[in-house]
């Protein structure tokens, strides 16, 4: 339950969790995204959705227990008032929009809210898994990532070169340096905060994306 | 009607080229005995239909390894290596699917559907070669119905007339396989006298499971 | 579970019964198809699965359940094994040929397997309820009615001139006076059996359709 | 997030010409004391949406006696004559869809689906203005999706999280009803405490559920 407050990977999940309401239903990509749930203040309670067939994912607690395991097939704990089901009733729910919240990685994203996290072609094809029903479905996609690649490439781009996991869907992207959030049929990136100690510069050199800034972002 | 056959009288049931509909998410809820028992068999030219290739050495993992499949339709092989490798090299077709669409696509094989139409996917790759569809303004893929030969399901009880529960998050994709197959084969951990299920809680019903293989005591 | 010999009913319902093979899932219309079962015999046993949601239907013994009734809204018994399930899965179970056998009566039936029961244009509009689906989905489709109207009219015919329930999807008629099979693709009506004490001729005059006689019909 | 509230709170809820789903078959899980408020609400030109309208007295039949009903889309409507005659007389526009259709629309309406590919109906009158399609030689109807401005539940027992079982047969239409409208409120018989129920047995996920009334003792 510790946050370093210096590990990028902390300072997004904090910032996102500043995203979720109380009774959210939320689902959570592998990898930072399962970091949020530590940094929610304790009068948020959310509900995680687990693709694999449960509502009500909670941390290992103890031995683990058969059959009881996240997306990730690692054992798991669960809430009371947790609920099983199949993999047809676990994707209504995430196509249906009964998950409010979708929180994800990306290897790509762009100023139309596109969103690239599932393949290169060629090198890396992980496969889509519950990305594309999560990222069409959820009522609000946010993109938890680094903003830059390990070599500092930029990830924010003005169009997505890399096949995409769904179109126009992304809401906010939350970054190290930086949150955006992506007008729906506006098109366009708006920058919305800046980061403790991070300069509109920074943002700009390590964004190929067109953005503009919100009145309410502090400079 | 005695639906309980020992794990040896599984084998006379795998042809090479059949398709192999089985349970299971990061091999959990993959049935591992009857895995094995398809392995044995020496059965090849599969063709798999699951939600993931699991890891080398679980789920249908070993299946991958030993190259008894040659086409395999699923959402998800990153945690298996040696998926990916056969893939790029040419050595085994791999039909990719989003994890939802997969589960409407089996439901629709054992719901007696054409097909399911979703959003997931417009406007990517997986549009391929698919129906489009437009109503009210939003595109949809027509995604079509998959049924398989044999489907491979795990169970943590079955009831000696085939009522079936399942275990946790294993459950997923079972219930949907055990529906769309022309034989389901089960493997439970556990037999009940009839009667013994809640039917409130029965998630499978007996009338679709053919043969069962019990695991633990009977 | 008095089988009264003379009523036609009861003749139809135990030739029907005959249909049937030990392990059957079986889907009874609501009337006339319910008396089959008193007609099997013990070595028999099939499964009633019933359309508003269950597997296991059986006869109300003592007094009735809560919810525990049949899709005329009756009470009714569950056999030991049944299972509740909710209306789409019924309709899985129906739809996606798991039911093996659907026993219906006919307002009219015709020598391409087509069948109207669901509604008289301006008359009678009760609406198909499940009848479509089980028409549809049903591995074998078997109707069984009485063979004329109750004023001595056709009711197997060339063609239904009523609107049809399910297009060339019956595969036998069961009345008080014969026994037709229908050829799948070869269109076309097989009188298969007599029922005891009924002329050939006397099923050609209450009969409308065309139909051939099987090389095994006892005439 | 209390969800429990009293009957008298659930009027506020009802509005002239909104959609309503409604669980039950023949009336059995059809949740009486909803049906009452609305009665009582004077809400009207409704449009209903389940089964069937049971018998007059019955289920949603008083609805239509009294009324209430300006658009019916149900599968079946002949234990209750009034329905029948309003629609004959033209007062009543009614939709009839096969029952497994219907089913399969609702649950398209809760799982964000275009609709489905359905032999059911080919051939006859249901296929009135809907696209058709054809695989392998083989037609469907495109059956599309219904959603409601408000679902009427008829639970057995529910947790105060909304997590719901529901009653034998009871069950019908309610589980489908509940994921495809923008307010869910049921009726339970009895509630309990978050945890009681068995979390491989429940239906009905509370996070679909917004409001609860107990008609049995709190």
């Amino acid at each position: 339950m510790s946050a370093k407050p210096m590990d990028p990977k902390h300072i997004i999940a904090a910032r996102v969790a500043r995203e979720l309401h109380d009774g959210d239903v939320v689902n959570l990509g592998i990898g930072l995204p399962t970091l949020v749930p530590n940094h929610l203040p304790p009068d948020i309670r959310i509900t995680l959705q687990s693709e694999n067939g449960f509502l009500g994912l909670a941390p290992l607690e103890g031995d683990p227990v058969p059959g009881l395991v996240n997306a990730g097939g690692q054992p798991c704990g669960m809430q009371a008032g947790g609920v099983f089901f199949d993999s047809a009733m676990s994707f209504v729910l995430i196509r249906g929009g009964h998950v409010d919240v979708t929180v994800l990685g990306a290897l790509q994203v762009d100023q139309q809210g596109n969103l690239a996290n599932w393949m290169v072609p060629g090198k890396m094809v992980p496969g889509m898994g519950g990305a594309m029903d999560l990222v069409t479905g959820a009522r609000h996609v946010i993109v938890a990532m680094e903003h830059c690649t390990k070599d500092g490439g930029a990830k924010i781009l003005k169009q997505c070169n890399l096949p995409l996991t769904a179109k126009s869907r992304v809401n906010k992207i939350v970054t190290e340096l930086a949150v955006f959030r992506i007008d729906p049929g506006h098109g366009g990136l708006v920058l919305e905060e800046l980061q403790a100690g991070i300069s509109l510069d920074q943002v700009r050199r390590c964004t190929e994306a067109e953005f503009r800034i919100s009145p309410d972002c502090q400079l | 009607m005695d639906k309980i056959i020992g794990i040896n009288e599984v084998v006379q049931h795998f042809k090479d080229g059949m398709t192999v509909l089985y349970g299971g998410f990061m091999g959990v809820g993959t049935p591992a005995g009857l895995v094995k028992c398809l392995l044995d068999s020496g059965a090849c030219k599969l063709t798999l239909v699951g939600n993931d290739t699991a890891f080398p050495d679980t789920g249908v993992g070993p299946l991958i390894v030993k190259k008894r499949v040659g086409k395999l339709v699923t959402s998800h092989i990153g945690t298996n290596p040696e998926t990916g490798r056969q893939m790029i090299a040419g050595e085994l077709e791999v039909e990719l699917v989003p994890q939802g669409s997969l589960a409407e696509r089996v439901r629709c094989g054992g719901a007696g559907l054409g097909g399911v139409l979703t959003p997931t996917g417009v406007g990517t790759i997986v549009e391929e070669g698919k129906t489009k569809l437009c109503f009210d303004g939003k595109e949809y893929l027509v995604e079509r119905p998959i049924r398989g030969d044999i489907a491979l399901i795990k169970a943590r009880k079955a009831d000696r007339s085939g009522n079936l529960v399942y275990e946790r998050a294993a459950r997923n994709f079972n219930p949907l396989m055990a529906l769309a197959a022309d034989l389901v084969v089960v493997e439970a951990d556990e037999l009940v006298d009839v009667g013994e299920l809640d039917p409130e809680c029965i998630v499978t019903p007996g009338v679709v499971v053919h043969k069962i293989v019990v695991t633990g005591g009977l």
